[in-house]
This record gives structure tokens, sequence and C-alpha cells, in this order.
């Protein structure tokens, strides 16, 4: 993935200002930045969700500018948000399929008249969301109703859900937030895991500097929405305006 | 029918009567938007009919004297609410026939089934000429007041006749009823002095006629023919057609003359000549003060429906039309549904409250009455005028 | 807290396949009694269930657009009216019935895919104005176009008369014509609602920034949600006029539509069973209310209006589920304690 | 200055009991800090306290027990900052502060407040007019806080305050904590996942486990625990 | 002379449309539901006023003590039928206010009967203006002063007081201002109560024009719907200026442009809300929504 001058405007305030770096393929690349720095504002744009106002990402050399928000999962771009957004009402199970939506095809009539290959299909899905399930330890709550759930495992739905639309770039916003020391050490494996099995670039936003520094090999440090500064955690952590912006004297 | 073992009502002929009773089934709009005239002509007929069962009931020709059971129903004047009551009212409270159902919709929607099926459906409280011009084909339905046809072509007689150049402004309902008196008028005034000099209509929804009335005003005309079915927005075109200070002679239609629901409300006096026409005698006419129909429709109204307004149109035409019901069991040869409409088809002679001169003349081409007369309201009530 | 209204997408085996066992014998139990229902009863109550299903088909399709999708909708009258326009019409000009349907259900279609397109932009309160529009402008329209609709007096039509070989009579016949025709829409919107599109709409429903990034195009389901909507209407309009043989203006009115969705929120939203209930509700009760008073029966529907959705405030059908379920689950703990 | 005491309280949703006899002490004047896994019934608890789920047991506030509706509760003063987005969306950022302090009547005071607050988030003032929706994860978060404190409780919960603020925030904010508490004083129940840092400021701690408490005590004994150490603090 | 007369035809309608508009808007503003009831609830004010005109109480009297009157009954309706359905699914509230609608329809046809009223103006009758060069009537001059007096003073009350800022806090977020300690359940239950004074007040005013009926507001209730979603829901302002303009562009295309005519008038301000909503969704007078997932 390329990020090239990006610039983002609300009204008068610059969430991004001329946003330029680079994620290799099957690279972790952690996004640091004091709040209000445009992380989240970055993810985005890159999904969509946001039209900037300049400059261009490219992922996997197609320009995802010029695509509609809806087409970024099936180019292999999903994402996690910061908040947990689910389907309170859905089970588990049934938020973790949403994310399965743009790996089936069939048109409406086929799916009203419930013809064999759409229910093979839908079969298959379901197969594999349990699977992710199993893998990131919500097997035992596939069946209860999403909003139910501890914000801490809402955030690791959202994680499968993504997965199962197969990525191969994952955003991942705060995943580690509102979990205990140990929790977050597992995300960090879980993050590591995802990278190996599934053969994906991930990027991270994230406030647990520990987190970042155990699984990325990367860092791009954003304050007012400017890139301050790049490398590896531990060089980024040393950078001296990361730490009067963001991370404060130890 | 499979599986119903014939115990289908349809087909036989006597469903209803009993040695004491005959049972008769009504379909009204006694809630939404016609509500009040619904209400108006179920309470007029209420007042005849509790009369005659005060006196003992009906003589039928077989010298049985029963009384006369109403099972009536609200239809909110929607068609399938129609339907579902008649098959209600035939199949299962299996009345003997249907009498003075509501309105044009709801009666063309039980229409078809009641010829089907046998069932007569009298006196229906519609003025639309399907009801009854066409009785070889659809002898189970029979209509009783004059068409709008009729009515519209009455104030075209009653224009032309005065042989001077008049200008008529005209605005209707944009439906069968507002359609059928413009016909009337205009086939009336066609090759006379009378001319429609400009022409509006509107929705039964619409707030108010302001707009309507203001552009009519534009065209000065001599006179105002209002084909307005509701009275409260009658009421609003007066009084805007006076506050413009246009004052053109208004035509009303019948079903909205009553004095306190339309021309008190409108705060015009008259002054300047409201016409309507009638074929029942208007409660608060002074000249039949002393009339005994008119006192005894009053007195029974008070009886059986206390509140209610007995100047309210809708109320007499029900009384009268309870009362022609009544005249044809008395009358029918047979008690069977088809006696009963035999005699329905021929039926003539006075009834209640019919103006004088006026008759029913029953005939497979049109309503029992025929005609309606031109009054005009003067010093706070209505008067013939000729 | 939230009480889930729909069956989760897979049950799995195991403890449930004796309550999923009892749900095959409920059902075809119930096909069964409706099978032989109209033959035992009277044409007035044969015409009732055959509006209910009637109404029932427009409901589920207004449960597409509000239920599944979120959107509101105060148009659904209009596409009813000219499904029943177009069959009424059809049969005028001596068209077959299913002639007719095509007609009625492809314009309804049309049109509700061209309001869609700009709707969809909307939401809420907004996008229920913009269907407000269409019952206040299809009744005056509707009397103006006297050639095809029969201007303010409708078309009476006899259609779907009964073949002599039945020997059944014409509330029979009609009933099970329209049993049939809505069975077909609720399986088919049933099977829709089970996968990726039931899922999709939900997701459009809870959160559009959510389904946008899960990969649905969300104008395009809203869309397609109101064309769905706007077919059902149709077909709905269709079986009406199979049912009474009558149509006018009067049908279209706005209170038809408002009628409707009184009826999705007292069966409940997302729920097939819920469409039918709330269709019951709105043929039976003004019914049994004018039995009870002809003159207070509008006050009195109001009323009952009133208290069931004080009782229920999610609609009957999830009330109802919710009752079963819990007698379901005591069933099982006894039994499991006895075992 | 003012206590709250949970005595044997049960809660939870619908027929899923969460917390079982809960019971906690918080003194006068004092930061609790409340610890324990993902899903454990920490925000449970929290909820509990003001309301907004039904419990039984008893919950004092200055020995009397609380009622139970939300408002009535935070008319006592109990104000409460809920995990993840407790701001009002529509509103602006100004007036989400000034909502906060509807109850009070002390105009100058309240405008004392709203500086001092501005200028431990510099971008409330800055975004003053913005609506609060647009507002960033951690920046709404920090509205939230400050939206609470607007309010000038006596007892003030905090689920999670740390979300989605960066290390620099969260340490300011927890350097403010004790001083709030003495000059306006606070007392203060916290749940925490930044163990550490809550934990070095706060004077008693709790933790919860699977809805039961498991430990209570100082924050120094707390955090001298090993079970604690390893899971809550990494080291 | 015409074109004069149809615009002011069309501020008098207009303003009919706003006075029920408004009370929609006040609902809306001080609990987010739309009250499909609003209009129902004005008629039965207006007939507990005719009740007491008929009594003999002087008209401002009896058109004060039924605004009063409904200020109690209808906070009493918020909190004994409405509460239920706050926070829940949209559309059960918006069904509970129709099953409202058709109670206080029956209601009121079953205490008053059917047949209409008279009810008096509170202005002298007459108007200004000569019938060659377009009037008004005092009516209807009446009814805009009372309009811009309401609305001075719902925009101050949105706007300016501690109570507005209250009001606009609970319909954004209930459970949020509960946490704040504003007395959540007293604030939805005045939001109502005011919207009915608003209302009764509404009702008073229009009831000499449209004569008192029980389903006098019925036709009102549309465009009242009409103005308030393109006035942006949330504006006082914004809503009377959207009612004026939906009776002056209605009445100019049904005497300007024949296609139209009288009977098909309605959809031309209808049609025109739906294109500037499509341009404008969130209506001319409300402020764009900021969304962020
Ligand atoms: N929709 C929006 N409208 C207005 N301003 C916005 C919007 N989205 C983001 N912003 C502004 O852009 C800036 C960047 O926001 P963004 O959410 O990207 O921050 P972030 O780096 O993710 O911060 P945090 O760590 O707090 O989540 C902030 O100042 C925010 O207020
Ligand atoms: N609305 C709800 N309905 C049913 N169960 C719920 C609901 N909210 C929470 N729970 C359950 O209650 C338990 C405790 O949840 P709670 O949110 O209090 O945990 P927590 O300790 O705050 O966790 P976290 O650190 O993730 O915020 C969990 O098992 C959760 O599934
Ligand atoms: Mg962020
Ligand atoms: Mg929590």
């Amino acid at each position: 993935m390329e990020v090239r001058d990006l610039t983002l405007r609300f009204g008068g305030v610059t969430a991004l200002a001329d946003v330029a770096f680079d994620v290799g393929d099957r690279q972790i690349c952690g996004l640091v930045g004091p709040n209000g720095a445009g992380k989240s504002s970055l993810f985005n744009c890159v999904n969509g969700y946001y039209r900037p106002s300049g400059g261009s990402i490219r992922v996997g050399g197609v320009d995802v500018l010029s695509v509609p928000a809806h087409r970024m999962v099936r180019l292999g771009i999903a994402r996690t948000f910061q908040h947990p957004t689910l389907q309170p009402d859905r089970t588990v199970l049934d938020n973790v399929l949403l994310g399965g939506h743009s790996t089936l095809s069939g048109t409406v009539l086929s799916a009203m008249l419930a013809l064999p290959g759409e229910r093979r299909r839908e079969r298959a899905l379901v197969t594999r969301a349990r699977e992710l399930l199993d893998s990131l330890g919500l097997a035992g709550v596939e069946r209860t109703s999403a909003g139910d759930l501890p914000y801490g495992s809402q955030k690791r739905v959202e994680i499968a859900r993504a997965l199962l639309s197969g990525p191969r770039l994952l955003l991942l916003d705060e995943p580690a937030s509102g979990l205990t020391h140990s929790e977050v050490g597992e995300v960090g494996e879980l993050i590591s895991r995802i990278r190996a099995d599934h053969g994906l670039t991930v990027i991270v936003v994230e406030h647990h500097m520990g987190l970042i520094s155990a699984v990325t090999d990367h860092v791009v440090a954003l304050v007012s929405g400017r890139k301050v500064a790049e490398g590896t955690a531990q060089a980024v952590q040393s950078d001296p305006v990361v730490v009067s912006a963001y991370l404060g004297a130890a | 029918a499979c599986g119903r073992g014939g115990t289908s009502s349809s087909g036989s002929q006597t469903p209803g009567i009993t040695d004491t009773t005959v049972k008769i089934g009504a379909s009204y709009a006694l809630s939404g938007p016609l509500a009040a005239n619904g209400t108006a002509a179920m309470n007029g007929a209420k007042s005849y009919f509790d009369a005659i069962n005060a006196q003992g009931g009906v003589k039928m020709s077989d010298g049985k004297t029963r009384k006369i059971e109403v099972v009536k129903y609200d239809d909110g004047y929607d068609p399938a609410r129609a339907v579902q009551n008649y098959k209600k009212l035939t199949t299962q409270d299996n009345v003997f026939a249907l009498f003075q159902t509501f309105g044009t919709a709801p009666n063309l929607a039980i229409m078809d089934s009641a010829n089907a099926e046998k069932v007569p459906q009298l006196f229906v409280h519609s003025g639309a000429a399907v009801f009854s011009q066409n009785q070889q084909a659809k002898p189970y339905t029979v209509g009783w007041q004059p068409t709008y046809e009729t009515e519209g072509a009455a104030y075209a007689r009653f224009l032309t006749a005065q042989d001077k150049d008049v200008t008529v402004a005209v605005i209707s309902q944009n439906d069968d009823l507002g359609k059928a008196f413009v016909n009337g008028f205009t086939s009336g005034i066609a090759g006379s002095k009378v001319k429609i000099v400009a022409q509006e209509t509107y929705q039964a929804t619409d707030p108010t006629l302001d707009s309507q009335v203001t552009k009519l005003a534009a065209s000065k005309a001599d006179v105002l023919f209002s084909a307005i079915a509701i009275p409260k927005l009658t009421a609003g075109a007066l009084s805007k057609s006076a506050e413009l200070g246009w004052n053109p002679e208004h035509l009303l239609v019948s079903l909205v003359s009553s004095v306190d629901q339309v021309i008190k409300p409108s705060g015009l006096d008259g002054s300047h000549g409201i016409y309507s026409t009638a074929f029942v005698k208007a409660a608060d006419d002074q000249q039949w003060a002393t009339d005994k129909d008119v006192q005894d429709y009053i007195a029974r109204m008070k009886t059986s429906a206390p509140g209610a307004d007995p100047t309210v149109p809708n109320a007499a035409w029900g009384y009268g039309a309870a009362a022609t019901l009544v005249k044809a069991l008395q009358e029918a040869k047979a008690v069977t549904r088809d006696g009963l409409v035999q005699e329905v088809q021929s039926l003539s002679g006075a009834v209640p409250l019919l103006l004088p001169g006026l008759e029913l003349h029953a005939s497979l081409d049109g309503p029992p009455i025929k005609e309606l007369h031109v009054q005009q309201f003067k010093d706070g009530k209505w008067s013939l005028v000729d | 807290m939230s009480v889930v209204v729909d069956e989760p997408a897979v049950r799995d085996g195991g403890g449930t396949s004796r309550r999923r066992h009892g749900r095959t014998l409920t059902a075809v139990a119930l096909v069964l009694v409706f099978a032989v229902f109209p033959l035992f009863m009277s044409p007035f109550a044969n015409l009732q269930v055959t509006l209910i299903l009637v109404y029932a088909v427009a409901i589920l399709g207004l449960d597409i657009l509000v239920g599944w999708t979120g959107q509101v909708s105060l148009g659904q009258s209009a596409f009813f009216g000219i499904g029943a326009y177009g069959v009424a019409a059809g049969a005028v000009h001596g068209w077959p019935v299913w002639a007719g349907l095509l007609l009625g259900t492809a314009v309804a279609g049309v049109v509700g895919c061209l309001v869609a397109i700009p709707a969809a932009r909307l939401r809420g309160y907004a996008l229920g104005m913009i269907t407000l529009t269409l019952p206040v402008v299809a009744v005056p329209l509707a009397k103006r176009m006297e050639a095809v609709t029969g201007g303010a007096q409708g078309l009476n039509v006899t259609i779907v008369q009964a073949p002599a070989w039945t020997g059944l009579a014409a509330d029979q016949w009609r009933y099970y014509v329209v049993g049939v025709g809505a069975a077909i829409v609720f399986a088919l919107a049933a099977a829709l609602r089970r996968g990726r599109f039931g899922r999709a709409f939900d997701a459009v429903r809870v959160n559009e920034a959510l389904a946008t990034a899960q990969g649905v195009h969300v104008t395009r389901y809203k869309v397609l949600a109101f064309t769905l909507s706007a077919v059902y209407g149709g077909v709905a309009g269709v079986l009406y006029v199979v049912a009474v043989q009558f149509i006018s203006p009067e049908t279209l009115i706005l209170t038809l539509s408002i009628s409707m969705l009184a009826g999705l929120a007292i069966g409940g939203l997302r729920s097939l069973l819920g469409c039918v209930l709330g269709a019951a509700f709105y043929v039976v009760v003004p019914n049994l209310t004018g039995s009870v008073s002809a003159g207070q029966s509008y006050l009195l529907y109001g009323v009952c209006l009133l208290v069931v959705m004080l009782l229920m405030p999610r609609g009957v059908a999830p009330a109802l589920g919710h009752a079963v379920r819990r007698v379901a689950n005591r069933r099982e703990r006894a039994a499991a304690s006895g075992e | 200055m003012s206590t709250l005491e949970l005595r044997g309280v049960h809660a939870g949703y619908g027929k899923a009991q969460v917390l079982h006899d809960v019971s906690i002490h918080v003194g006068d004047g004092s930061i609790t800090t409340l610890l324990g896994a993902n899903g454990a019934g920490k925000t449970t608890t929290l909820r509990a306290i003001s309301g907004l789920v039904r419990s039984t047991g008893e919950i004092l506030v200055d020995g009397r027990p609380i009622p139970s509706a939300p408002d009535a509760v935070a008319r006592l003063g109990v104000a409460h900052v809920p995990q993840g987005r407790g701001t009002i969306g529509q509103l602006s950022v100004e007036d989400n502060l000034k909502a906060g302090a509807l109850l009070r009547r002390d105009r100058a005071q309240i405008r004392a407040d709203l500086r001092r607050l501005r200028e431990l988030f510099p971008v409330l003032g800055e975004r003053a007019q913005s609506q609060a929706a647009g507002l960033s994860g951690g920046e709404q978060q920090m509205l939230a806080i400050a939206r609470a404190l607007m309010g000038r409780p006596s007892i003030l919960l905090l689920d999670e305050p740390s979300l989605g603020l960066a290390p620099l925030v969260t340490k300011e904010l927890f350097v403010l904590l004790p001083r709030l508490r003495d000059e306006w004083g606070l007392t203060v129940l916290v749940v925490e996942q930044n163990a550490d840092l809550a934990l070095s400021v706060g004077d008693h701690a709790v933790v919860l486990e699977s809805g039961r408490v498991v430990l209570t005590g100082t924050a120094r004994e707390v955090s001298g625990h090993d079970e604690v150490r390893r899971a809550y603090l990494g080291n | 002379m015409n074109l004069l007369q149809q615009v002011l035809d069309g501020l008098g309608s207009g303003s009919v449309y706003a006075t029920l508009a408004l009370a929609l808007v006040l609902v809306h503003r001080s609990t987010g539901i739309v009250n499909f009831a609003q209009g129902q609830m004005a008629v039965i004010s207006t007939y507990v006023a005719w009740t007491l005109y008929d009594a003999g109480v002087p008209v401002w009297g009896a058109i004060g003590a039924a605004i009063v009157l409904s200020l109690v009954v209808g906070a009493l309706v918020e909190r004994f039928l409405i509460r239920r359905f706050e926070g829940g699914e949209p559309l059960a509230a918006i069904v509970v206010t129709v099953g409202l609608l058709i109670s206080v329809n029956g209601l009121v046809s079953l205490i008053w009967g059917t047949v209409l009223k008279q009810f008096p103006s509170a202005f002298p009758p007459g108007g200004v203006g000569s019938g060659s060069g377009g009037t008004i009537g005092y009516g209807t001059l009446g009814t805009i002063g009372a309009l811009l007096v309401v609305v001075l003073a719902l925009n101050w009350l949105f706007r300016h007081t501690r109570l507005g800022l209250a009001f606009r806090a609970v319909a954004a977020n209930p459970e949020s201002s509960a946490l704040l300690g504003l007395p959540v359940g007293r604030l939805l239950m005045l939001g109502w109560g005011l919207a009915a004074a608003v209302g009764a007040l509404a009702g008073c005013l229009v009831a000499p024009k449209l004569y008192l009926a029980p389903e006098m507001m019925d036709s009102v209730l549309t465009y009242a719907l009409a103005a308030a979603v393109l006035g942006g829901l949330n504006s006082a302002l914004g809503t009377v200026l959207a009612a004026w303009f939906i009776g002056v562009v209605e009445n100019l295309a049904g005497t300007y442009v024949s296609f139209v005519g009288g009977d098909m008038k309605i959809a031309v301000p209808l049609v025109l809300m739906v294109l500037i909503l499509l341009f404008k969704p969130e209506g001319v007078f409300g402020h764009k929504e900021v969304r962020r997932v």
C-alpha cells in the first residue's frame, strides 16, 4: 500500500495534511499519534468512507480513491472500528457472516427461490465463520446477541467479521483498547498469527505502545494530521516530537 | 357448494323473516370524513323504524305483523369493509334485505354480489345513476333519491326559465358526484342564454376552497353553482366569496343545504340569493311548521336520536327511505326477497316528507323519486320557489 | 435486554431436534387447518381470512422496507392500488388474470424503483414525507385517468371464478387462490431473509457505514428494498381484486397506508407471522368492534390498537414467541430434571 | 465529600445474572480502582450504581440507599462516564459541556470550571462549536469526562476513562484525578485497564472476577499481589 | 388582482398549516417523535374551548383555559402512553400516535357528535384591503400575528434557555441526559404538554375558518407534516416559512398551471418538497447531522 500527499479537511479542521508513507506486503504497520491526529480518518479514507481533498492511496497498485466505498471489501480491504460497531440484536454468528457478504454471489431471485447453489455457498460460509470464531475464542457465544457481549469480546467479533471477507489488507482501529494487560498480549499474538495464517498486510492503530512494539515491523506517527516520524517502533518511540506530543516524558 | 351442505343463504328467499320480525341490514360510513352524513342517514331511518315498531310493526301480505330489526355496521366508506359487511349481513346475520347502504363506492363494491346472490339492495343512499338506470340487468339494486344528474338539470331549468343572460361559475368535487351534477347542469343549459364562464374542481380532502373561489371570483359570474358535497367546504366557499366582495347568486346542492350546518356557519344572510333544491320538506322551513309529517319527523328524531340534527338532509332522506321500505314491505304480494323487489319496482304513491306534488314513481330506468323543487333561503329559512 | 426477534440463521442439531420435530408437526397441522377451513366456514369467515392474507402480503412488503431496511413509507396504499388497477383494468379489457398480475406488479415495481432512487438518499421522516406524496397524488390521478381506472366510480370486475369441476363456491375458490398466492410470496420472502440479503438489509438498517464497510452497496439495497416492497404491495393489490372484485380510488387513500403501518407494528417487525397477525388485526378488529357498537366502532378500534401496543410494544408475534419459548424452556427443564 | 458503599449487590440482564454478591466500599475522598478481565462485570457494577441496570442488595451513598431512577441518582451528585461513547453527538461540544452543568446555578463558578477543563483538554475549546459526533474517538472521551466534571459531582464513576486516549493525555488525566479529589472533594470509583497508572494514583483497589469480588485492599496491597501483577500489570 | 389575492389566500392557508406544524416541531424537538395525533389533540382542545364559550365564557378566556388544560393533558398522554415507546422502534411510537388519533377522533364524535360547530373568531370580522385590490381577513392577520409570537417564543426557548438545552439533550440521547441528572421524564412530559398547548392554540385559531368537526385537522395534517419536514423538523421559523411557501405555491400552481387544476394542487408543493429534500435532505432550515463510524 502506498499513501501519497493525502489531505482531508472538515470545514476548518484539517484532519490529514500531505501524509505519505508505504506499507510493504505482509507487513504489520503501526499507526500512532495523539487524539485527533487523523488516524481513524486515514482508515476512513482507505476504505472509502471519507473522500480526501487531495493525494492518492494505492493498494496493490489499484487507486482506491476512485473505487466506491462498498467495493473496497472486494479489493481485499477490511477494517474494524474504533468503537465496536455490531448489529446488537443479531447473533454473534450472524454478525460475522455479514463480513462474508461480498464473498457470496447470487441474485435476489436465486436467493428468494433458495436455489441449491445458494444454499451450498451459504453453508460453506457458515463453516468458515465457525472456524474463525473458534480460533478467536468466541465459539461459546456464537448464538448470543452481539449487543450483550462485553466490550472486549465485541472487538474480537469485529476482527472475525473482517477476516471472513478474506482480506489482503486489514485495518485494525485500536483493537486492544479496553483490554487487560494479559488480554492485550493475546491480541498481539492474534495479530501476528493472523498475518501468518492468512498472509495479509495489517495496519494497526493503537495507543498501547507495548502492543505496537511487540507486533509491528514499521510505525508511522501522525501529529495534527502530519506525519512526524516513521521507522521501527523503537525509533519512533524515541523521536522527540512523538515523545513531547504523544507519549509524554516517561 | 362443496362441503357446505347447502347451508348457504344465497338462493333462499326468506332469510331474516320470522313470524314477528323482519331483519334488515345496513352498512354506513359512521367513521371517517363522511361520518356526519352516514350517521345522519342512519338516525333518520332509525327514527322511522322505531316509530313503526312502537306501533306494533309492519303488517305484511301474509297477514302477519312484524317488527323491523335493523342490523347495521360501520364501513368507514371503505369498499372492502362494505363487502365484508355485506357478507356478514347476508351469511351470518341472514338479513332479509339490505337497506340504504351508504355512498357510491361501497354500493358499487357490493352491487354485483347482491345481484348474483339475489339479495335486495334497496334504496341505496347515493344519487349515482348506476344504481337505478338499469334495473333490467341489476334488478336487486334500487336507488331512491333523484339522481345527481336530475338535480343538476333542476338548477339548469331554474336558470333558463328566467330567460336572461346569466353567467355561471361552477365548482365541483372531482368524483362521480361532482361530475354528475355538472353533466346534468350542462345538458340542461345547452342552447340557452345561460353560459358557464369558469369552472373549478377540488378534492374532498382539501382543507379550504379559498384558492378555487378566488379564481372563480375573477370571472365575476352572476351565479356560483357549488357542486360541493361537504358542508364545511360549502360554508367556507360561501363566506370566501363574500370576503372577496363577489356576491353571486349561490346554487347549493341539496346534500349540503342544511341551515345549521352550512348557511349559518357561512355568515351569509341570503340577501344576494341562495338557492338549493329539495324533494323532502325541510325541518327548518317555517311553512311546514304545522305539517303533520314534519312534526312527526322532528318528534321521532328527538326520541330515537336525541342530539341529532333533523335539519341535515341525509337524516330526512333516511327517514323517507325508511318509510318507502315500510311501504314496500306492506304492499309486497309475497313475503320473499323477489316479492319485495317486484313490489319495489312498481311502487307508487306518497311517503312522508316528500314535497307537495312529489310521489314515488318506480320505473326500471330511474329511482322512484324523479324530481326536485328549487328553494330559496330567505329570512333564515328555506322556501320553495317553483 | 434485547430480544432476538429473528430466528438465528443457523440452528444446530442436538438438543433442539425435539423442538424442530414439534415445529414441523405444527406447520403441517396449520397447513391442514388452512386447507380445510373454507369448506366448513361461512362465506363471511372465508372472506375475512382471504382479506387477511391480502393485507398480510402488503404488510410483508412494508416489513421489507420498514422492518428489514429501516425506512419509513406512507406510500404502500399507492402500490396496492397500482396492482389492483392493473389486474382490474386488464380484466376489463379481457386479459387473463396472470397478465394483469404481471402488469400490476411490474408497474408497481417500476414506480417503486423510480421513487426509491431519489428517496434512498433520505432517511427517517424525510423519506416518510416523500412517500406520503404517493397516495396523496394517486387518488386524484386515479379519478382523472378515467379510461384506465374507471374514474371515481372505479372498476367492477368478475375474475377468478371457481372452475366447475371443483364444485367450490366463489368465496372458497378465491380463498384458495389468494391463499396459494400469499403462501408463495411469503416463502420467497422468508428465503430472502435467511441469507446474505437478509443480513445486508439488516446492516443497512442498523448502520449504513458498517454496511458499506462490509461491501453492501447501501443505495442499491435501499432501492432494492423499496422495489420489492412496491412489488409486494402490487401483488397484494391484485389479490385484493381477486377477493373483492372491485377497486376504486377510495382504496388508495393515505389511511390505508397508515393502517398497514399500524398492522406492521402490531404484528411485530421482521416476523412473517407478525405480518399475518397485523393484517388480522386490521381486518378482524373493526368487525368485532362494529358488532359491539356500530356507532362507536372506530373509537373502540383505536382503543384496541392502543391497548395491544401498550401490552405488547414490540408486537404480538414477538410476544407470542417469547411466551412459547418460556413454556418450551420450562418443559425442557422439567423433562431434564425428571430424567 | 461522599462515601459510596455496595453491600451484597446482585445484578444482571434478564435471566443472565452478572454480579454475585458484590460488596465494595469507596471511602470519602478516596480513589478506588476496579480491576477485572473482559466481561468480569465492571461496567455492570457501575451501571448498577447509577441505576441503569436493576439490582438487588444495598447501594448506599453517604449511608443512604440510592433512588432507582438514573436521573435521581445523578442528582445526588453521582456522575457516571460510561464506557465508549458517552457524549450527545447531535449537540455541539459547548452545549454538551453546558448540559453537564444544567443542574448548577453558580454561573461564575461554571465559567471558571469550563476554563479549567479547556486548559486540560484544549481541543474542547478549539472545537467548541463543532457537533460532538465529529470528534475523534479520544476527543469524545475527553468531552465525556469533562462533561461529567462540569456537574461538580461528589462521586465520580469512570468506566475506562483512558479508552482511546493517547498515553500523554491518559497520564495527565491520572495526575489530575487526585488533584481534583483534593480541590473539589471528589470520591472516585474508576474502572481502568491501565492498571499501572490507576493503581499508582489510587488509594484502594477491588478485583472482580466473573461477577465476584476476589480481592480488595489498598492500591499498594493489590498491586503487590502476584495474580494481579501477572494479569493486569505485566510484570 | 387575482395573483395578489391568490398569494394572500396562500398565506392564509399556509398559516393554518403552520400552526399545526409548529406543534409537530415542538414535540419532535423535545422528544424526537413525530406525533400523528397532534391535530386530533388540537381538535379536542378546540371542542373544550367551544364548550366553555357555549357556556358563556368569553372567547379569549375559553381559548386560554383550553390551552392550559391541553398542557396538562398533553403531559399526561406522554407519561402514560408514549413513555413506554420512547427509545424503542420508532415505528411503534408512530403507530401509537396513530392509535391516539383514532381514539381521540372517536371520543370527540362520541361526546360532541359529528356535525360541525361554529367556533367564534377571536378577531373582529372583516379584513383589510378591498375586493379589487386583494383582501386579507383580520382572522388571518391575527393568526399570522399569533404564529410569529409563538415562533419567537420557541426560538428563544430552544436557543437561549437552559430548559431549551435540556430539551435538546433529552431528545437526542435520553440515557446520557439521565446520567447528567436531567429529569428526563418530566422534560418529556413538559415537551408534550407545550406541544399540546401550541396545538390547542392552533385549533382555536383555525376553527373559525375550517369549522369545528371531529376531522377538522385531518386534511391539514398532510400539509403540516410537509411543512415541518421541509422546514427541517427542528426550526420553528423554517417551519412557518415552509408552510407559507406551500400555501402560496399550491394556489399559484392550481390557478396558473392548467394541467394541475384545483383537484391536484396539493401535488405541486409535495413534489416540490420532494425535489428540495433531494438536494437538502435535512430540510431547508435543518442542519446537517455529522455522522461518524
Ligand atoms: N466527520 C467529521 N466531521 C468533523 N470533524 C471530523 C470528522 N471526522 C474526523 N474529524 C476531525 O478530524 C480530526 C482527526 O480525527 P480522527 O478520528 O482521524 O482522529 P484519530 O487520530 O483517530 O484520534 P483518536 O486517537 O482520538 O481516535 C479530529 O480533529 C476530528 O475532530
Ligand atoms: N445488555 C446485556 N445483556 C445481556 N448480557 C450482558 C449485557 N451487557 C453485558 N452483559 C454480560 O454481562 C457480563 C459482564 O459485562 P460487563 O460489560 O459488565 O463487563 P466488563 O467487566 O465491563 O467488561 P469489559 O472490560 O469488556 O468492558 C458479560 O458476560 C456480558 O456478556
Ligand atoms: Mg481514532
Ligand atoms: Mg466494561
